[in-house]
């Protein structure tokens, strides 16, 4: 059933919330300065209930069913992290508090930097990034102050092709400029191509492994060694951390900078599009560049302290999103040193569709996978089907789709990430029902073509939306 | 372990259809230089009841609120949220969803954005605003960043009665730039001097607060009218959008750009974060907006609908040539807020907005009768400057034993303003607790 | 999607919730009376949060959308009385605690005991009975004791045709001959029907008011005085409560003894089928027949009392559905004397839909009712289209039905119970779908013989479920 | 007022439609004799903030966990819940429907009852559940009323150590019948005294509780066996179903009804209720059953689906014929505990039952061994009775101040038990917490 929008509802003078009561006498602010109030609604608190209640049914989430969104790890996010970051004491606290009545709350910063640190094996973490993106903005912020500080001017970053749109996006953000490489044939890539192009004009790199073919970087040290040698710093986009954890040694990989996703890894949710976490990792000679304020320990109390006169300065009004810290951090002390196991069970799960699959979808490169595989669109090219179509119609399954069209250099990439989430049962319900689809593009291809039939809405005119762009109402 | 469902029989059985015999072998592609040489050193895990436990022992040392009476506002509001918006933003349809890249499983979020992007835009007197931001630092340097993008000038103005933090932020994004940062300096009155501003040339853009650090009121429409006369955008920032329920908004005031925090509408305080990135403009801007946008469509077979538009501003399609690297942004907050201005609605919106107002005036009236000067005379909103005796720092401390948290240091920021402390009296705030603070610093 | 059940998921070994950790040594049990563990599947947490978000969303709620049932008072439950109820203090109290550290829960059944008798305009409460049906049971019970405090035996209790099903269960239960009176011409209950039946040896009368026609019995005062003196005992059924707080008071009705579900009337949520709660109020002169223990208020403190020797004793292990009460509790100190104000417009939405569909379907009694109003199918007859189909139908239009089939002595009853949360738009678009379905059944009757057509299931084999009964898996 | 949509427009207009003119002239036909002659005399409406402020008093004065180490038992239990049971729980489809009527928008309720019928049969190793009861006491109640429907005979017979309130509330269910009821005393051990049972006559039900009140396993077999010698029905009624994660159900042990609290598994203790009243019995009793219950079915296109089912038990068809006078049930509480029954699954029911015995074990040396006698010999499961030193009260007291509850007094319920308590021990209590009270109570 549809429902209306806001504003298509309500008559003037509902209340949807009451008020404190009023306390105090009415004063005269000055005319001259008073507005108009805005053209709100005006709802009962049923009307908006009701509305919201029906517009979350219409969408989908990992508590729906299976999310094998790559690049993305759509893993379950636990209720009882919600519970912690909505206690009293965290959701009522303001950030600027006296320390001595902050000190729970940097106690959780300290640690859950402490664990960042243990877990990529790096030395030092700024959690202030609100998000990925700003995670590689700050990277780049650091890599740009790092070679200013040596009096050097570097203009450009290595960006492999297999990289998230962010990568490069961040460094033109910086000012850099972006230097594309491709990935070699094995889907990886060779310390040739990176020799070739690093040179003293290069800031440095951005890599992220396990890569966004799934596939582990395996020439990541000698590659680094490249880039050290020529001046340049090594940064890893840690979007893919969920694969490693436990198993890879950033530090040994020659990483200067990693940025992790705890939305992703960490489990905390997505909430449609964000909140999220970025924390910035770095070895030390870079932590003279972190953003401020950093959190210190000393003599049994926790205090923030801005001096760091290298520092690139503050992304973030206060602390970052510290709200989404207390789930990452609940999620790192409920798993422990599980989160071993739960990059292995990532890898498994992957591993297992992607055997499971490679009879019936093209498998973009055949070879042991970390947590997502891609498949392409290949095998169906005959029926005349695409990745676009399979996607549409593994909605009607129940499944959200995989990834598709990316990365960029897979052609009708279809990027499968289980996450260790899923049980066997559904991985094999999931695959059935791309094996289904598979045959289906066979026999009745029609059935793709005008696929999703289950959903609130069929196809969307995406074209029309941007031609003739409505964003109000 | 609750959060992995693999029994040893499913493992068992998924390595041998993949091939290996141990969960190890599936990391054949590492090579050993870049395995960890240690395990994870972490706290073995927690049961949920450990959790819980070890959680409330740390939140039960924070000074929140209601045990704590807090006077703090600068850049984040104690406002009270209605039960149903809490739960209305815990159902999982929205909390474990992605970004709506799929339309047809994602109607819920994207109709909830559009309207977000509705109700924001008439709250601030625009046209079109984004799908969200990080929060209202970030969006003031994304704004400034627009407005280099639009006018390709190299200078930026900023006044000095902007947020501090704010100001910072700016800086770290423009610090790789090779663009200048101007600021204004702040008047006896607590709004920006304009005067510094008239005859600039090659400025981008010119970025004011309003209602600024001070909670003062400034003067938008003769800061855009002169901002103008040299072919700069105006960019007004905010960091208590309710002002707006009370006060004109910066559309008819002339900003080209309103961006700044929406925390203060329906979102918990936390510490600082997550908040709400709101950034809004005009229509003839729209190709140079940063972030996310959701537009009205229509399915093949005609029916309304939603779907994510614009997207080749965006960094997944155009990399490095994108408006901003924003991905991931602040949906669940900006629901939240939708949420939260349906429920109150206009009527509500503007009986709310007095309220505070209201309540603030009483505090500085009755601190002004009480002996304490109000440091700056010009109009606020729930949010002014009190200029205490020397030595004030003892009776803060005496105040935090009874549980008042009586504002903000201001000279951590400023100096030149010592003695100065900035106070919010929000609707939460009872005249009970009003009169109890004013009698407190008398004693 | 379908979902399977539970145990059709599944495997062993699998946790779905952590315990806390054992601090303890294993012990021996007396092997001799240990058992076998019962077969129950393991799951993951995410396996449980994914089986019942599905099964949530095969479900209709007042969130979802209008819920007329009739009698049954579906409006809208503020979502804060389920955050007050949930408050540590409350959820985690045991019921045993000692006075000392129960004194806010014991003010709190105090104050909507009080809050109760002034809206029903009765002396005494008891807010023990756990839903209507156990407060009809106390009711019956209070009037044997009654009688049998007065040397009486009495064995029948009258009821009119309208009651509830549950009015005869809970006389029988008491071990009552039910005596069924038919309700006049006016669709009420006239004087003479009840004289006529009332002797010595008759308990009392259960009486619904306003009744299940949702019409005020208007012979009420000269009723009670029927039946009060042949000594008989006069009990109000109050499930319809919501037309008249503020309005009617029961005392000069002459009412001894009114139950009143909270979870109609005081917007305590149905929770599918419970909990709910029933509390019962009397007059002075059954006040020391009520349930024990009470609540005394004396010196400030607030006690438990079981010093009340006429007391039929104890209908619930403790105070009742504790939890139940807070919602209600809540609920009351919002509304305040606006629950007057809430039963105006509970009863001017109905005659607003009664008016409104009037026209299109046949009105059991064209008179001004009260909370709700009765059509029938007869204008539909000539289609041969029955309430049955025109209730299934309207769940096509996104409307949970309207009750159907009772009260009995409307053939093909369609009842109609708005309440006071929905608003005018929604009462108009419920008065359209009636209207098309109308017409449907003209011009299309096909649809309304098939429908539902967009629910989860569609319609049932409710005899085969009867005849072979398959009640667990 | 936010839960009132109507604006003053939207009722004139409506009242002309209805025809009249004000609101109070809706009730035209209630006559002037019944009308109150004084408004509503209650508090005026609170705003959600104050009402947050007001429960919280409240709230704030009760001794409840984790504040207070509570060690009660007595029919209601501290048991962990896991936020995952209390999120699905607040669902507003399964919290804001109605019973299940109209199968076709209630497939949730229906499948989930299902369910729990199923897992509450296995767990009692019963045939058949019905869809819930309000508690454990009317549930033993409408078990007793059933043996006398389906015998026809007019005694029956019940445990002295079936908890006191159960019996006072089978008592007022058979006040007004002329059944008579035998109670049963118990021995020196804490077991029922079986012996008084046999040879005796006319009985329709025999009742006993495991763990009864005591905390003791009752010797179940031998009972149902004289039972069943002289033709009547076997009761097995319970308080804490997790005693079934170890010791041996009641179906295996000749139980012809098994019914009890279903409380301790995932329900709040919110003060005693609402709680869960379990029933079970076999398929041969089926049509005498109390209460709802849910049937599989198909729909006209074959599809599984489930329905309420055998309504002609019901009092809604059947009227005073009916089985029970049942109508609304305890549904949610049945969500609550096939959520929480799930979420724990056959691995880890066993490991939580061994647990709570486990630890009350320990507790129960403990105290063995600084001096004070546990009362009866008889296994038990999480609870059981310890006799202190005449002058108990005072330690009790004192304790209290320290937030520590030890236990309920039994001479309250039983005078001969002067001097002892019933201590309970769940996961929820740790041995540090144990070892306090031990110390506490000898200092």
């Amino acid at each position: 059933f549809d429902e209306l929008l806001l504003w298509e509802k309500g008559a003037k003078g509902r209340r949807g919330m009451s008020l404190p009561p009023r306390d105090v006498d009415l004063t005269s602010p000055d005319q001259a300065l008073v507005g108009e109030l805005p053209d709100l609604p005006d709802l009962s608190e049923m009307d908006v209930v009701r509305h919201y209640t029906r517009l979350s049914q219409w969408n989908f989430g990992v508590d729906q069913g299976m999310y094998p969104l790559g690049s993305c790890t759509m893993k379950y996010n636990p209720k009882t992290n919600e519970k912690q970051a909505g206690l009293q004491g965290f959701a009522a606290a303001h950030p600027l508090l006296p320390d001595s009545l902050s000190q729970g709350a940097f106690k959780l910063i300290h640690d859950l930097e402490r664990f960042l640190a243990e877990i990529t094996c790096m030395d030092a973490v700024s959690l202030q990034p609100a998000a990925g993106a700003q995670g590689e903005l700050t990277g780049m912020l650091i890599i740009y102050a790092y070679h200013k500080s040596r009096n050097s001017k570097r203009t450009k970053i290595i960006v492999p092709d297999t990289a998230h749109g962010t990568n490069p996006a961040s460094a033109a953000l910086c000012g850099f400029q972006p230097v594309n490489v491709k990935s070699g044939e094995k889907g990886i890539l060779t310390p040739e191509v990176i020799a070739q192009v690093m040179d003293e004009s290069v800031a440095g790199i951005m890599v992220t492994n396990p890569n966004t073919l799934g596939l582990f970087e395996e020439h990541i040290i000698e590659i680094s060694e490249i880039v050290h040698e020529k001046g340049g710093l090594v940064y890893c986009d840690g979007a893919n951390m969920n694969a490693i954890m436990g198993i890879a040694d950033s530090a040994k990989m020659g990483i200067d900078i990693q940025h992790l996703n705890l939305h992703k890894t960490f489990s905390t949710p997505h909430g449609s599009g964000g909140p999220g976490s970025g924390p910035v990792c770095v070895r030390k000679h870079l932590e003279p560049f972190l953003p401020v304020p950093r959190i210190a320990f000393e003599e049994g109390v926790y205090r923030l302290s801005e001096d760091f006169p290298q520092s690139i300065g503050k992304l973030h009004a206060f602390y970052g999103n510290y709200g989404v810290l207390v789930k990452a951090y609940s999620y790192v002390l409920s798993m422990g040193p599980l989160l071993q196991r739960a990059s292995q069970l990532a890898v498994l799960n992957a591993n297992y569709i992607k055997e499971l699959l490679k009879d019936v979808f093209h498998l973009a490169y055949d070879r042991p996978c970390m947590h997502e595989c891609v498949f392409t669109d290949k095998e169906q090219h005959e029926q005349k089907i695409s990745t676009f179509e399979i996607a549409k119609r593994l909605m009607d399954y129940g499944f959200h789709p995989p990834t598709i069209y990316f990365p960029l250099v897979v052609s009708g990439a279809i990027m499968i990430e289980p996450t260790e989430t899923e049980s066997k049962e559904t991985l094999d319900s999931f695959v059935q029902a791309m094996k289904s689809i598979a045959q289906e593009a066979k026999d009745h291809p029609e059935l793709l073509r005008e696929a999703p039939t289950k959903t609130k809405v069929k196809r969307m005119d995406e074209t029309a939306a941007a031609r003739h762009p409505c964003l109000t109402g | 372990m609750r959060y992995l469902p693999h029994t040893e029989e499913d493992i068992a059985s998924m390595l041998e259809t993949v091939g290996v015999e141990h969960l190890e072998d599936l990391y054949s592609t590492v090579p050993s230089g870049c395995r960890r040489s240690t395990p994870l050193n972490l706290p073995e895990p927690l049961s949920e009841w450990e959790l819980d436990n070890h959680m409330s022992g740390l939140a039960a040392t924070m000074g929140a609120s209601p045990e704590y009476t807090v006077f703090l506002g600068a850049g984040n509001y104690e406002h009270f949220i209605p039960e149903s918006v809490r739960y209305l933003l815990s159902r999982s349809e929205f909390v474990t969803a992605y970004t709506p890249y799929q339309p047809e499983l994602s109607q819920g979020t994207l109709q909830a954005i559009y309207e977000y992007q509705t109700l924001v835009s008439r709250l601030l007197g625009m046209e079109i605003a984004n799908a969200s931001l990080y929060d209202g630092a970030s969006a003031l340097a994304e704004a400034l960043l627009m407005t280099v993008r639009i006018t390709h000038k190299e200078k930026i103005v900023i006044s000095g009665a902007v947020h501090p933090a704010y100001r910072q932020v700016v800086r770290t994004y423009f610090s790789s730039t090779g663009y200048e940062i101007i600021e204004l300096p702040y008047l006896e009155d607590g709004r920006t001097d304009l005067s510094a501003l008239r005859g600039m040339q090659d400025v981008a853009g010119v970025a004011l607060q309003s209602p600024n650090f001070f909670g003062c009121i400034e003067q938008l429409s003769q800061a855009a009218e002169i901002t103008h006369s040299f072919g700069a955008l105006f960019v007004t920032a905010f960091s208590e959008p309710l002002a707006y329920g009370l006060y004109k908004n910066p559309g008819i005031q002339g900003a080209d750009i309103a961006c700044g925090e929406g925390q203060s509408m329906g979102i918990p305080q936390s510490f600082g974060g997550p908040g709400l990135g709101m950034f809004a403009t005009f229509m003839k801007h729209v190709r140079s907006i940063p972030g996310r946008l959701v537009g009205l469509s229509r399915d093949v077979s005609g029916k309304r609908g939603f779907v994510l538009t614009l997207a080749t501003r965006e960094q997944h399609i155009r990399r490095e040539k994108a408006t901003s690297n924003i991905c991931t942004n602040g949906s669940l907050c900006a629901l939240a807020t939708a949420t939260y201005l349906a429920s109150l609605g206009r009527t509500g919106l503007g009986e709310l907005a007095r309220l505070n107002f209201d309540k603030s005036e009483y505090l500085k009236a009755a601190l002004r009768s009480a002996g304490f000067r109000i440091r700056f005379s010009s109009p606020t909103f729930n949010e002014f400057v009190v200029e205490f005796p020397p030595g004030f720092d003892a009776v803060y401390d005496r105040l935090l034993q009874k549980k008042i948290i009586a504002g903000t240091r201001l000279a951590r920021y400023y100096p030149e303003l010592e003695n100065c402390w900035l106070l919010c009296v929000t609707e939460t705030k009872t005249r009970e607790q009003m009169d109890r603070l004013v009698r407190e610093v008398k004693a």
